[in-house]
């Protein structure tokens, strides 16, 4: 029965604090988290305690929407800057967004699955969460990014 | 408010200077400005250096050599705005009556290569490889483009033109005109942005001796007036700029540069189309076009059309960055708005030489950086 | 010059806080001032916010998300006198007449352990081992030990009171009375400085809010006035402190506390005996001492003999530190200042509680650091 | 002959710019550098350009005297935090002095062969200058100390 010890695989964090729904054992069941200000109705990403559009504290939290649009987009083509974690070696271009949700907010998250030259602008995407890198203590560390829908 | 004039002016060129200390760099722009106004440094009763690079008290480091003196030295930083700030608390200080003679430098001397990106983004977003400043440029490009129809050629007809301004500067790290084929062959950093229409980060200083009006004739025959130094950060939503997380679908804010220049424009009593030269933030030759939208050059959208009938060329109505722009200068970030603010004091006194805007009379200095920090000058004769 | 009123204050304790942001702590203490002057944050008109060791524009960092506003968020620091600044540049607004309503905050988390001396001290002072702060701490207090015959016990006295005043401060990063012997018996950090004779770098907040004074009801019943808020680096040869190489053997200027508070006397018309309570720069327990004398407490040479005639005692004629000092509060560089502001606005108000100094009307607080960066501020009910 | 090139020795390097004259051959013959104020008669260690005190630019190089008193000390009794490079294993307390030289400077210098508990104030001392590190391209960079006269 060792293969049902979850210990053995390590365990799986967060890339970004309070920013998925848990658990994460079933990453497809996994979404965005955010804060929705009640009184002028912003949202924000994660957790937020006040709203820095109206000022005010009275905040709730919400899940975001799987489904999104490519408001815009660039092509990443040589390796980010810092301690990136996705491939370097080879280093794979792809694509940064701009997604826009339904909730009223656009995201900047990768692209991915998604071969550069078949960007558009408000072509259709979905959210997808998955193990990004294992860290020093052998967890995966859980990233999200869109993939064309 | 008090007006306030410029009585003395100095620069130390941008480019890059190896083992030179930001300290003597910073020094040699201050000696210059003492000079400018024929003051010493004891004369001078207060000083605000603008860095973001620099090591903390850099204001202490570079000024205390220059001689004793006791009085308040002060750093301040406000991003690629930081200029802006040194310049507007400077003139806070003579405005309010707390000295008469006030000593605005900016001094940076930039890490070679990438910058640490944790500077200014969160780790999740420097492992998500969410880190490459130029993207968020060029995703503001690219969705100008789809809404707008501006194209590559239109980025490429700024970078030509202020390439082409440059040689005539020698305060200018890169002096050298390319052609519109050079410029659209130069590899892309990201597209719609190529490497010859991008600035680079370096070294260099500019300093401004500020006093109020009335007094400026001790010390100059050629006062130069500040008719508005606004700085804001951008407000909610206003500003898709790094290391942003994510901006509102639903609320579009004016734009910091909007904001920035509204106030200026008001206090001044002048509107866009009154400047006989502008020298502003073009980090990229997308940012340039972007930004005669957001002065109010012209309407939303119609950026390429202005750069297509040549406005602001050197010999056209208003001419941008006759200096040959960040893009040619480099952007020594604190020092980068003050180095503006020189070249407009040289154009209006008629100093400018090579490059001289016939009869310049009033002029307007424009930067903008991460999270929406944005600077407006605007300079009368 | 306008006469300016402090109409808020707000204060995070000092102390360690764990994964709490630099950004919360920061806005705690904003609200609390907001809420202390009664008004929303869009009232605010301008915010300078002091610190030392946060990331580049730290104010948009922790401002932005009190809400959408546009207006001018700027850093400014100047070492351990950095708050001196922000209340400065604050004031030099409102006097301007730039705006009505200003906001300094001070906020600082500091890395634990000890600091990167790269920080202050060049290269080879940190590979030659000369990069150790307390040290030159302890070498001016050396020989002030030789020139005037101060003894261990009169730094002990000093560390004791700020102890036993810290009880009443829930402020405070450690409320614990030491007897004389615990402190004597603590570790040495460098002769004649004991483990608890100095102060550790930590984490807090503390903001105020100003006004004209002439406005100053429309948000308080108890405003306070800034008499004189003056910001010096020392002048050459005046001041042994890190990092410093070398010090004139024929020279010696007047130190910047004594320039500082000199000059903060003349703008207020009082002198140091006019003090109901003073918080100063206690970073350690020597630090104490010698900023008696160059308050004008006492004369050079005299300080042990204050220490041991009981005059700073809370319940003696010029209370010290009746906030527990930094010894007790910890130092978060950029909000230290604006700490001391806060206790003495506290005081000002009768707000104090368990330590409250009895019917205080005036105060002065005082922060000295690198480079000898010195602010005094001077406050009157 | 292989004992008289030098080549295989290491370079000896100034652990400061413009400290040192030169040659470092004979570390015995070398003195601390400064530099004076034509104006003033303001000394300051190493190359400046200006003078701090009154502020003028006429300035000539001098060679301090080797020779000191000890105006104030402390004792280092911890390892010195970043790089230092004196021993650490096992960390050796040492005196940091504050050193007045019949220049009209004093300056800040580890006071070494001198047992803390010998060291007192106005005690004469002498400039040390000796091999204190090899870097990393193996050359021998070079400090100075004082030491009791
Ligand atoms: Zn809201
Ligand atoms: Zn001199």
């Amino acid at each position: 029965m060792t293969t049902s010890q979850p210990a053995a695989k390590g365990k799986r964090v967060a890339i970004r604090q309070d920013l998925f729904t848990t658990p994460l054992d079933d990453l497809n069941a996994v979404h965005l988290k955010g804060t929705k200000c009640n009184d002028c109705g912003e949202v924000f990403m994660g957790h937020v305690i006040s709203c820095a559009h109206c000022g005010s504290e009275s905040m709730k939290g919400i899940v975001f929407n799987d489904q999104g649009t490519l408001y815009t987009y660039s092509v990443i083509q040589y390796v980010p800057p810092g301690d990136y974690k996705g491939p370097k070696d080879p280093f794979i271009p792809f694509v940064e967004g701009l997604v826009e949700l339904p909730d009223g907010i656009r995201i900047v998250a990768p692209v991915l699955d998604c071969d550069p030259k078949n960007a558009r602008i408000n072509m259709p995407l979905k959210l997808k969460v998955y193990d990004f890198f294992k860290d020093e203590e052998g967890n995966d560390v859980v990233a999200f990014c869109y993939v064309p829908a | 408010m008090k007006k306030i004039a410029i009585v003395g002016v100095g620069i130390h060129p941008f480019g890059r200077f190896g083992e030179k200390s930001y300290q003597q760099i910073g020094q040699e722009a201050v000696r210059m400005a003492l000079k400018d106004a024929n003051v010493a440094w004891k004369d001078i009763q207060v000083a605000y250096l603008s860095s973001q690079y620099l090591p903390s008290t850099a204001a202490s480091r570079v000024l205390k050599p220059l001689g004793e003196t006791g009085i308040s030295l002060v750093d301040v930083e406000a991003a690629c705005a930081s200029g802006g700030v040194s310049v507007n608390i400077a003139m806070l200080a003579v405005q309010a009556e707390a000295c008469d003679l006030a000593l605005a430098v900016g001094v940076e001397k930039m890490p070679r290569g990438f910058m640490d990106p944790m500077m200014n983004f969160e780790k999740w977003q420097v492992q998500m490889g969410l880190s490459t400043n130029p993207s968020y440029w060029a995703m503001s490009a690219r969705r100008h483009m789809h809404d707008y129809g501006t194209t590559e050629m239109h980025l490429a007809k700024v970078a030509y033109k202020n390439h082409k301004n440059s040689v005539d500067n020698p305060n200018s790290m890169y002096r050298k005109a390319f052609s519109i084929e050079e410029i659209l062959a130069s590899p892309i950093v990201c597209y719609p942005i190529h490497l010859l229409e991008i600035c680079a980060p370096n070294e260099g200083a500019a300093a401004i001796i500020l006093c109020p009006a009335e007094k400026a004739h001790k010390y100059t025959n050629k006062p130069i007036y500040i008719e508005a130094c606004v700085h804001v950060v951008a407000a909610y939503s206003s500003d898709f700029r790094v290391p942003i997380e994510s901006m509102s679908a639903r609320i579009e804010n004016p734009s910091p540069v909007t904001l920035a220049s509204q106030k200026a424009y008001e206090k001044a009593g002048v509107g866009p189309m009154d400047m006989d030269l502008i020298e502003l933030q073009d980090t990229d030759a997308f940012c340039e076009l972007q930004i005669y939208e957001n002065l109010g050059l012209c309407k939303k959208g119609e950026s390429g059309k202005l750069i297509d009938d040549g406005t602001t060329d050197r010999n056209g109505r208003i001419p941008v960055n006759v200096s040959g722009g960040l893009i040619s200068k480099g952007e020594p970030v604190g020092a980068s708005h003050l180095g503006q603010i020189a070249e407009i004091v040289y154009h209006l006194r008629g100093q400018a030489g090579a490059r001289q805007v016939a009869n310049a009379k009033i002029g307007m200095a424009q930067v903008l950086g991460a999270r929406g920090n944005c600077a407006v000058t605007i300079l009368k004769r």
